[in-house]
Parts: structure tokens; C-alpha cells; sequence
């Protein structure tokens, strides 16, 4: 079995296709799913192969929530569509009062396996309500996992850990990186467990600690670095919560020096909670300040010079590694 | 009425039951030995006994924060939970849910709930999991008349008809929400006229008639069970107490409460049908009092000698995959 | 029918320009000059321009993501509104909000929205304020069938009835929400079946016939405008483009769309009635048509012309007291 | 004019008397006002002194903050009363998707003057979905103002600046504190400024950074490191957005310390955004790692014994200090 190339749509589809072709239990639920296969078509070929198993809802994003958690505690493993991250919003209630916490609540008498799925991200022109990273909220949630994969193998070694995982995992997948390709592995039993870090670029002078579309930021800006001499350690962290501590301070053991790049606006991003601990567990360890790097304090605005402003760049990631470099 | 004498005994002692709890519970949270708040179901007993007399072990509620009721009436375990309320480890919850968030999901309680309404839009996914499951199990929501004004009634309810699931929206319209009137806060006579705008049928029926709820709902569970699809249930019924104990109650006339008391109390009523129809003697009556007596006895020695949880195991729980 | 001439003529152009409009935004958006993604009210012209006939410039409108038809009727600036579909500085909201996110206070436009049923929540409170700055102007929203079965509609029109509000609610019925039938997502005939359950009137409309739009707009707003709280109005329409300008349609026949199209576009059969009615003639629509069309050209040129926003000025309008 | 003992409580009564009496475009909104003057009685004499302009609401929290938005944008100031924070989850489409972004979105047409009164916290035996503290959601999302006061005086001073202020403010104000008492100025243009922190214990050798609840812990904790030769500096930071971070600077550059104490659990708390500033801005001024005290990441548990470990205590706060002071 050798790896293919695949975009990271058809990595979820393959995902939900074995998994779903594994456990009858297994279904998806939301708006606007059969007819183009999910209205990016991410989920080609699943309405042909498991009629009555992928369902259309209203446009309800409460009670699809609700559906989510009430067939997850009653013998079913849901996957719930969300349609466009920003309507998390409209389904808060049942995420964070209900789904984060009903296993707690109730003592621990009932699992609730259910994976929401989330496309989020800015680049699309989309403007303020459909094109927000949101996933620092659910961090600050206890009972929720969150799950953010960058390349296409992520994709699919994610979901189908998120799909077996028994706790309700918030997996957001970025719209702008619906078509980007990358190699994935055939074997279906290829899993990424969560709490799992991958150090993707290995390098000696700083750490970018990055996850979701902000990988491929410091990827372009690691290419940029190597001309100058700056030999950057990427480390994908694809799931925030569990979050894989070790490897983090593994890298920054080696590095001294951290930039953190996300696209979600800075303040109060995810960000702040890696670099909040990176500083308190490695202070002796850091050559420099952690530094973040993310989209400015503003909803994204729909004409695009102001949105290409607001979102983070590579040369955003540069200027970072710089100023911890002091260069 | 072709309930048996057994089933009506039955459903006589589980309202005397829920009766003696709720009271229980009011002495002992007033004497501090329950901690946080409880809101208590007295003079609500026949909607929850009614509605859940029609139901299997295997068929699922969510409830309320007024849901003791419903726990009992689904056949709950007394000792679990007294320690529940007193927070105690041994409670349903080990202590981590008290009053507000109680469940028994091994008799198909999917919990009480903290947020009011927040029990519908759950319900609809145990309908929907029934559905893609193919048994024959209903799923059973109890809300209040406040809640109804909340946006996931109407998302869950449409959603419930228009996939045909086995749901009972059962709106226990004990006339306050809080300190608001029910026809402050919607101007509907009956309730159940909301069924109407989702195609479903809606039935209002004096709550205090705990034979006509049953008959009620034993229509709606047969369709759901036979894949007709969800139903409305109004329970037109009064909240004796206040909204939670302690309430200074200023917004309504204790004499509207000692009407209903007096002359409307489900229990009482349940009671004169029963001796009249020569099923049940004063006699008989007592004895099943002091029987639940007992027991409610035994369950709170179970709670107050049950030791606290350690303060450690607020870290169990939270995750199966940690 | 009381409407004079000149009102008629002026609704007649109103309907041209949104058409053409629509017609022209389709066609930018093909040729790559507007971003982002817009959506298009052809077919839905009667709706807009009937329900806003009815309205003073002082009145507020909340629309949707498909309000382009919604602006112009209550008399948006063209060249405003090209400009900001085309994301440039002198568009309405300087380039920030796009088509999705369009507004103009001055003439009473709460605002677009890109969240399905967000304006029903906001009208309300523009109800509320209305109340209770004790002012005679109505609050209209615009919402698709599909946003009628989400939570919010139901609180903002209970809110709305048990305090006799003087708002709006229009479902524009277009038979399809994105990907899916009016009839899958809701088990009603009529969605105005759903105002009973506030104890609200609520009429069903053919929405292709603008008169008899204005018809019952005209008396749901003297309703509000005099205190009788609001009123709900089904127009029933169709939207005769893809949900999104690029939508594949897989779930459609192009024949439904056809059948619509070219027996029942609202603007045709207006035209008719005008010209039986010896209100217009052939030529004097051609002139109607020619003006419209010179002044989207103008609004065009404007727009094209203009510049785009600095990249910094992404960080300006966020907050008043920065 | 001399300083006045009062509760909480009855200083947000003083506030919103006094700025009711002064703009009659101010009214209250929100679930079970008007019988008890609010569910906690923090309403008291508005009933009756404004009758009509405190309005009972059904349930319905997204028309209730929809409300609020809507009478915001033609006219009116709004204060809309949420019942119990936790329940932000039911009209968080209205505060993130709609009042955070309207002005931004439609190019800053329209003011909102609205004020979101969250009643937060723990300590009273209410359980997973009644004693939250959410406030950091809301700093992670552009356009919303965030409020969080301790003392009567700062909730006075706090609100009135709110009610002024022509942008939508989220005001989280602890359950158990409405009867603490204090002092609270009668000037009635008493006015604490939004983004103005106080140094409320001055101290030499590190810096409690606080807010909210957070901030009595750290008083308590001062006084006994001060038995210890441990003199704290305690910084009350009154608004999290906007943040006063030259008073936090300065106090930081004195002690070269910092521990940032608050309720909500840690993992994303307002702490992380703290703590990443302040090692990003004062890198060179610190001599030990900012610590964060908070509340475990776990849903709060209703049993007493479990709640009590999971918030945090006066204990957690000098155990911090003591680290960062090495002792
Ligand atoms: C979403 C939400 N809003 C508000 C509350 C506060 N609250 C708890 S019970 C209650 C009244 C509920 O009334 P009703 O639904 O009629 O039930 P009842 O108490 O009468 O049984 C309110 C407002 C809550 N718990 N959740
Ligand atoms: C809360 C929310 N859910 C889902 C969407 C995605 N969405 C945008 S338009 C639309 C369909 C709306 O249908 P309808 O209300 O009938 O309006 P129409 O498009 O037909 O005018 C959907 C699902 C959204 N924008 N907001
Ligand atoms: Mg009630
Ligand atoms: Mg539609």
C-alpha cells in the first residue's frame, strides 16, 4: 500500500466511508447534505452508498445539535454537519451546557461519541458571519475535545479517531483548504490519535506551534526563513484539546524560541493559552519572548485588500521569528 | 378505562410517593441539609404519574428542573436519589448533580435539566436514534408553560413531525413560569394550539385528572410506538409551592394556591375515584402512606449516612477517553 | 384598489430596477468582478416592492441575504449598493459588508443578514423601541421559508403578539431553503398557519401578484400602525435563480424553474394589469426599462470607478468610544 | 459628599436610578423583573420608580437579546438583564454574530448602546449550568466591550460608564457577591471609565492581576503573605476589553512578578491572554513565569466538598506567589 494524493475532501469522505461502511451506528445529520453531497460536496459519494444514513435537516441548528447529543446517548455515534462554523452560535446551548457537560453532570453514567463538524475560516470574501475561526471557545469549555487538522492525512487520521473517540469532539476544517492535496496513507487503520502533535518540519532555531490553516503560513515562512539562515521547527499541533504538551516542549527545549500562529484573531485565540503555558512550564528554557501570530482584532471584513490585511501572512510569521531571533 | 385495580394502585402509590418526596425534600432544604435550590413538583403529581404510567422501562424522558417527579413516576430508586440532593457519592450522580441534574439512564431518564427547554431539542435526537434503530421505544420530553416560548421547542417540534418520531411533547402547564403568569407570556388559550403550526396533534387535558393523562397519552404512545409520528400533550395543572424553595412568592395571591390545594389536588381526586370505584379504602390508603413513609425513611438514613464524595473525584468524569 | 397612478408606475419601476439590478449582479459576479458569494431575489419582486409600498421612509426593514430587492425597494441608492456588492470604499458600508451584510439606516434597513432568521430577533426590539418611544413607524423583517423553522422566529413572534408589537413578519415562501423543499422542512400547506399559535393574524399571499401584496401589507401595517400588534404574511413565491449565483441545482428541474419563469413572473403579469388597465403602455415600460437600465449604468460606472478600501482602514468603525 | 456603605447590589441600583432618572432612552429587559426587582432583588425601588421602562420577558433569550440589539439601533439604550450567565449560550448568535459585528459590518452607520447584564459564578451549590464565568468567550469575539467588577464602588462606577458607553457591553457581575459590602462614592458622575484598572493594595514584590471574585481572593491572600515579609501588589482590572495594560505594565516593571488569579477554569481563561502579554510585552522585566490561579477545568460539580476544590481559593493564589517568589 503506498501513500496517494488526495485533497482534503476526499480524505473526509474516505474517512466517513470507512468508518461508516465499519459501524451502522454511525450517521451524519444537517443541512443541505444529499443533494451536493454537503455544500462543499465533502461528503462525495456517501448519500448513493448509505441511503438514510446521511440526513437533511431544517435549518434548526439548535435542535440539530440537540439530535447530535440525544442519539449519541442513546446508541448512536452522530456526525453533525454544522454548515458554517459561525452558526456554532446557534447551537451553543446544546454544545457547551449540554453535550460538554452531560457525562459530568450525571456522574459519568453515559457516553456521548459525537464529532461535530465544523468548516471554518476566513479567504473566501465571505465576510463577518462566515468566515470565523471559533475554536477557542470550546477549549475554554471543559468536556468538549477540539480537533483542528491542517493536511489532507490529518483529515482523515482525525476524523476517524474523532469518530471512535466516545467524548463529543469539536472538529473544525478550514474552507479554503477543502481542495489543497497532500499525500494520505491507504490503511484503514491509519489513525492520528487526539492529544497527538506532529513535528512536520523539523529545524534548530524556533518553533512554530501552529495548527489548522495557520500550517501552511509557517510552512511558506519556514521556506522564506531557510534563505535567511533560519532553520524553523513546524510543529502541527492538530488537536488543542487533548493538546500534546510533550512534544511542544520537546521542540521548544531545542529551539529556546516559539512563535505561535493561528487565524483566529489574537486576542484570546488559542494562542494565548499555548504561550500562557510554554512561559510558565519552559521559562528557563526560552531564549526569547513567545510570540503570537493571528488575525487583527476586527470581524473580517468583506472587501478583500481589508480582509488579505486582517488575516496573517507568511511575512506576519517572518517578522515574528525575527523579533524572537532578534534579527 | 381498562386500566387494572393493580396499575391504578400502582400509580395511586407512585403519586403518594412523589408527594412525600417533594415534602421531604422541602423540610430537609430548609433546614440546610440540601444544599444549591430545588424546585418542587406538589400538586403537579398527576401529570408525571399519568404520563409515565403509559411508558416501557426501555422508553426515554428528559425532564426538567422540576423533575423529581418524572424520576419517580419512571421508576427511580429513592435512595439514589435523596443522596443526589444531599450531594452525597452514593446519589445518582456521585454528588456532581444534585436536584437540578439528576439521570437514571439505566430506566431511560436522559436527565433533568438546568436550562429550561433544553430537554427538547435532546429528546428529538432519542426519537431519531429510535427511528434509525427501528425498535418500537417512544421518547418522552416534559416542559413547562415558560418553556414553551423558548426557539428549541418550535425547532425540535417541527423536526419531531416532519421525520414522523416517536416524541411526546408533554408541556405541563402549571400556570408560572417563575414569577410570570402563563398568559403573560403567550396569548393562547390552549397551549396545545401550537401543535397545530407543525401538523402534529395536540391535546390540552386537566392534569389533575391523572386518568384522563393517562388516556391521553397512552393515544399518543400507541401512534409513536405504530410510527404516526410525535404528539403535544398539554397537562393543565397548578405548582403548589413556590418556584423554588425559599420563593417569596410576591407576584401571586395564596389564595389562588389554596383553591387549587383544596380543591384540585390530583391526589386527593385520585384518591375519591379510587374508593369510589371500590378499589382502594381509607384503610388501604393509610397503609400505602405509611409504606412510602417508610421507604422514603430508609432512603434518607441511605443519604445521611452516606459520606460525602472526596473532594478529588470532582476530577473523575469528565472524559471516557481521557 | 386605491392606488393611484403614479404610486403604481412608481411600483412597476421599482420592480424593473430590482430585476435589472439582480440581472446585472449575476453577471458581474460571473465575470469575476463582485467576491464573495450573492444571492439573487428574481421571481421575488412582487414581495419586495408590495410589502414596501406600504412603507414610510421612517419605518424599518430587516431583510436577509437575499435583500438586495428588499433595499431598493424602500429606496436604497443605487450606487451604494453597486459599490459595495463590488467591494469598494463608497459602497454603503465602505467595502466591510458585501452583499451578504448591507444597510443604509437613513431610509430605515436594519441591515442584511448572513445568519438565516437574524433579523426576526432585531425586530422585535425595533417593535419594542417603537412602543415605547410612542411613535407610529412599523418594523417589517423579511425571512425565508426555511429561516421559519428556525428558534428565533418563534420567540420574536411570541415576543412580538403578547405585547402587540407593530411589526411584520414576511416569510417569503420561495419554496426552496438552499438544497431543500418548502414541504420537506415543514409540514404546514400555508406558513402563515403558524401565526395562530401567537394568536396573531396571518394571511397567505400570492406573492408573484405585487397588488395583492400591497393589499394585505397595506392592512397589516394600518394594524400596527394603530396598535393592534403584528401581523404575519405568507408571500408565496418562487426563486427562479440558484440559491447562491453558481449553485449546480442538482435538486431541481429546470423545468419547475421554467414553468415559474414563464407563467408566473410577478413582473409580467403586473405589466399586463397596467397596460389593461390603460396605466402603461408597451412603450412607455421601454422607457421605464431604458431609464433603469441608464441609471444601473451610472451606478456601475460609480462603481467601478471608485477605489477600494485601504488595506488599514480594516481597522476602523469597530467601536464608537474606541 | 462622604463615602456611603452599600451592598453590591444596591450600588447597581444606585446606577441605574441615577442614569434612568438622567436618559429616559434607558429601560430594563429580561426574565421575572419586575415582581421580586430581579431574581436576586438587584433591581430594587426601578419597578416601582419606572414603571414601564423594566420590562418581564417570556423565556426566550435570543429574542431577548435580540431585543436589546434591535431597540439599540433606533434609539434606545438597552439593558438587557440575562438571568444567569450560563445562558449566554441561548442568545450568542445575538451578542457574537449580531451585536459584536453590526456596526463593523454595515461601515460604522449605527451605534448599539446596549449593556448585557450577566449575573456569574460559582460558590453556590448551583451545578454545572448555573455558575459559570464565561467572560473570556466574549474577549475572543471583536466589537463586544467585556466588564467584570468586584467591589460595590467598581460595579457603580463600572455600570454607569457601561450604560454611557455607545457600544454594546457584556457586564458580568458575581452571584455571590451582590451583598458584600463597600464603599461606593455618591457623586452621581462617580464614573470608573472602561479600560481603567485600579491598583487597589500597592506592593513591592509581586503583582496579583485580577478581576471580579478573583480580586477578594487576592486580598485575602495579601494579607496572609504579608505576615509572611511577602508584599503584593493587588491590580484590579475592572474591564477585560479594553484592558488597561499600561497600570498592569507598570505594576509588573515594580514587582518583576505576576500572578493572574480569576474563577473561570483555567484553560482558556482571560489569564492565557494576560499572562502571553504581559511575557510577550515585559519579557525582559520578569524574573519568574506568570502563573494563572483559576477554577479546574471540569464543569462545576454540585456537592459541596467537590466545588470547593474546584474553585479557586486564597490558598491556590499564595501558592502561586510563592512559586514565582521562589520561596
Ligand atoms: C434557558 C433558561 N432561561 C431561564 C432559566 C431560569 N429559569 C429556571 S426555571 C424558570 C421558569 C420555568 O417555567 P416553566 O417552564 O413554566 O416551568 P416550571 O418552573 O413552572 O415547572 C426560569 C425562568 C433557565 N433555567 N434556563
Ligand atoms: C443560522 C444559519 N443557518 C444556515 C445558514 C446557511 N444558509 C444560508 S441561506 C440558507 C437557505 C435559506 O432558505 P430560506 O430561508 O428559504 O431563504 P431563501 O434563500 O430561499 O431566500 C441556508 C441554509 C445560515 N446562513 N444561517
Ligand atoms: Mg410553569
Ligand atoms: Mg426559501
Amino acid at each position: 500500500m503506498s501513500d496517494r494524493i488526495m485533497s482534503a475532501s476526499a480524505a473526509l469522505a474516505e474517512a466517513l466511508h470507512e468508518e461508516m461502511a465499519r459501524d451502522e451506528t454511525i450517521f451524519i445529520l444537517g443541512e443541505d447534505l444529499t443533494a451536493h453531497a454537503g455544500i462543499f460536496g465533502q461528503f462525495k459519494g456517501i448519500p448513493e452508498k448509505f441511503p438514510g444514513r446521511i440526513l437533511d435537516t431544517p435549518i434548526s441548528e439548535a435542535a440539530i445539535a440537540g439530535c447530535g447529543v440525544g442519539s449519541a446517548l442513546t446508541g448512536m455515534r452522530p456526525i453533525v454537519d454544522f454548515h458554517f462554523s459561525d452558526f456554532v452560535t446557534c447551537g451553543m446551548d446544546e454544545f457547551c451546557n449540554q453535550a460538554a457537560k452531560i457525562r459530568y453532570m450525571f456522574g459519568g453514567q453515559v457516553k456521548l461519541p459525537m464529532v461535530v463538524w465544523c468548516p471554518d475560516g476566513a479567504g473566501l470574501r465571505a465576510a463577518a458571519q462566515h468566515s470565523q475561526s471559533l475554536e477557542a471557545w470550546f477549549v475554554h469549555t471543559p468536556g468538549l475535545k477540539v480537533v483542528v487538522p491542517s493536511e489532507p492525512a490529518d483529515v482523515k487520521g482525525l476524523m476517524k479517531a474523532s469518530i471512535r473517540d466516545d467524548d463529543p469532539v469539536m472538529f473544525f476544517q478550514h474552507k479554503r483548504l477543502f481542495r489543497r492535496e497532500g499525500h494520505v496513507p491507504a490503511d484503514p487503520e491509519f489513525i492520528i490519535p487526539l492529544g497527538r502533535a506532529a513535528v512536520k518540519r523539523p529545524g534548530k532555531d524556533v518553533s512554530l506551534l501552529t495548527y489548522g490553516s495557520g500550517f501552511f503560513l509557517c510552512m511558506d515562512a519556514a521556506l522564506e526563513l531557510a534563505k535567511e539562515g533560519i532553520d524553523a521547527e513546524v510543529v502541527d499541533l492538530r488537536s488543542l484539546k487533548p493538546l500534546d504538551m510533550e512534544t511542544v516542549a520537546a521542540s521548544v527545549k531545542k529551539t529556546f524560541r516559539a512563535v505561535i500562529v493561528h487565524e483566529a484573531c489574537v486576542t484570546g485565540g488559542f494562542g494565548a493559552e499555548l504561550a500562557a503555558r510554554i512561559q510558565a512550564e519552559l521559562f528557563d528554557h526560552l531564549d526569547a519572548p513567545v510570540l503570537r501570530v493571528g488575525a487583527k482584532d476586527v470581524p473580517i471584513p468583506f472587501s478583500p485588500p481589508m480582509e488579505d490585511f486582517v488575516l496573517p501572512k507568511p511575512a506576519d510569521v517572518i517578522a515574528a521569528v525575527k523579533t524572537v531571533c532578534y534579527r | 378505562m381498562s386500566t387494572d385495580k393493580k396499575k391504578l394502585l400502582e400509580m395511586y402509590r407512585t403519586m403518594v410517593t412523589i408527594r412525600q418526596f417533594e415534602t421531604m425534600a422541602g423540610e430537609y432544604f430548609a433546614a440546610g441539609q440540601i444544599p444549591g435550590f430545588i424546585h418542587l413538583s406538589i400538586g403537579q403529581e398527576g401529570s408525571s404519574t399519568g404520563v409515565c404510567s403509559c411508558l416501557r422501562p426501555d422508553d426515554y424522558v428528559a425532564t426538567t428542573h422540576r423533575g423529581h417527579g418524572h424520576m419517580i413516576a419512571k421508576g427511580a430508586d429513592l435512595k439514589r436519589m435523596v443522596a443526589e440532593l444531599f450531594g452525597k457519592v452514593t446519589g445518582y450522580c456521585k454528588g456532581k448533580g444534585g436536584s437540578m441534574h439528576i439521570a437514571d439512564f439505566s430506566i431511560g431518564i436522559l436527565g433533568a435539566n438546568g436550562v429550561v427547554a433544553g430537554g427538547l431539542p435532546l429528546i428529538a435526537g432519542a426519537g431519531l436514534s429510535i427511528k434509525l434503530r427501528k425498535t418500537d421505544q417512544v421518547a418522552v420530553v416534559f416542559f413547562g408553560d415558560g418553556a414553551s416560548n423558548r426557539g428549541p421547542v418550535h425547532e425540535a417540534m417541527n423536526m419531531a413531525a416532519i421525520w414522523k418520531l416517536p416524541v411526546l411533547f408533554v408541556v405541563e402547564n402549571n400556570q408560572w413560569a417563575s414569577t410570570t403568569p402563563q398568559g403573560y407570556a403567550c396569548a393562547l388559550g390552549d397551549l396545545c394550539q401550537r401543535a397545530a403550526g407543525y401538523n402534529m396533534p395536540g391535546y390540552s387535558v386537566d392534569g389533575n385528572d391523572v386518568l384522563a393523562v393517562r388516556e391521553t397519552t397512552l393515544k399518543a404512545v400507541a401512534a409513536a410506538r405504530q410510527g404516526e409520528g410525535p404528539s403535544m400533550i398539554e397537562n393543565k395543572t397548578y405548582r403548589i409551592r413556590g418556584h423554588f424553595e425559599g420563593d417569596p412568592q410576591k407576584y401571586r395571591d395564596q389564595a389562588e394556591v389554596l383553591t387549587w390545594q383544596e380543591k384540585n389536588d390530583p391526589i386527593r381526586r385520585f384518591e375519591e375515584h379510587l374508593v369510589k370505584s371500590q378499589i382502594l379504602t381509607k384503610k388501604k390508603s393509610k397503609v400505602i402512606w405509611d409504606e412510602v413513609k417508610a421507604e422514603l425513611d430508609a432512603a434518607l438514613e441511605f443519604a445521611q449516612s452516606s459520606p460525602y464524595p472526596k473532594p478529588e473525584d470532582a476530577l473523575q468524569d469528565l472524559f471516557v477517553n481521557a
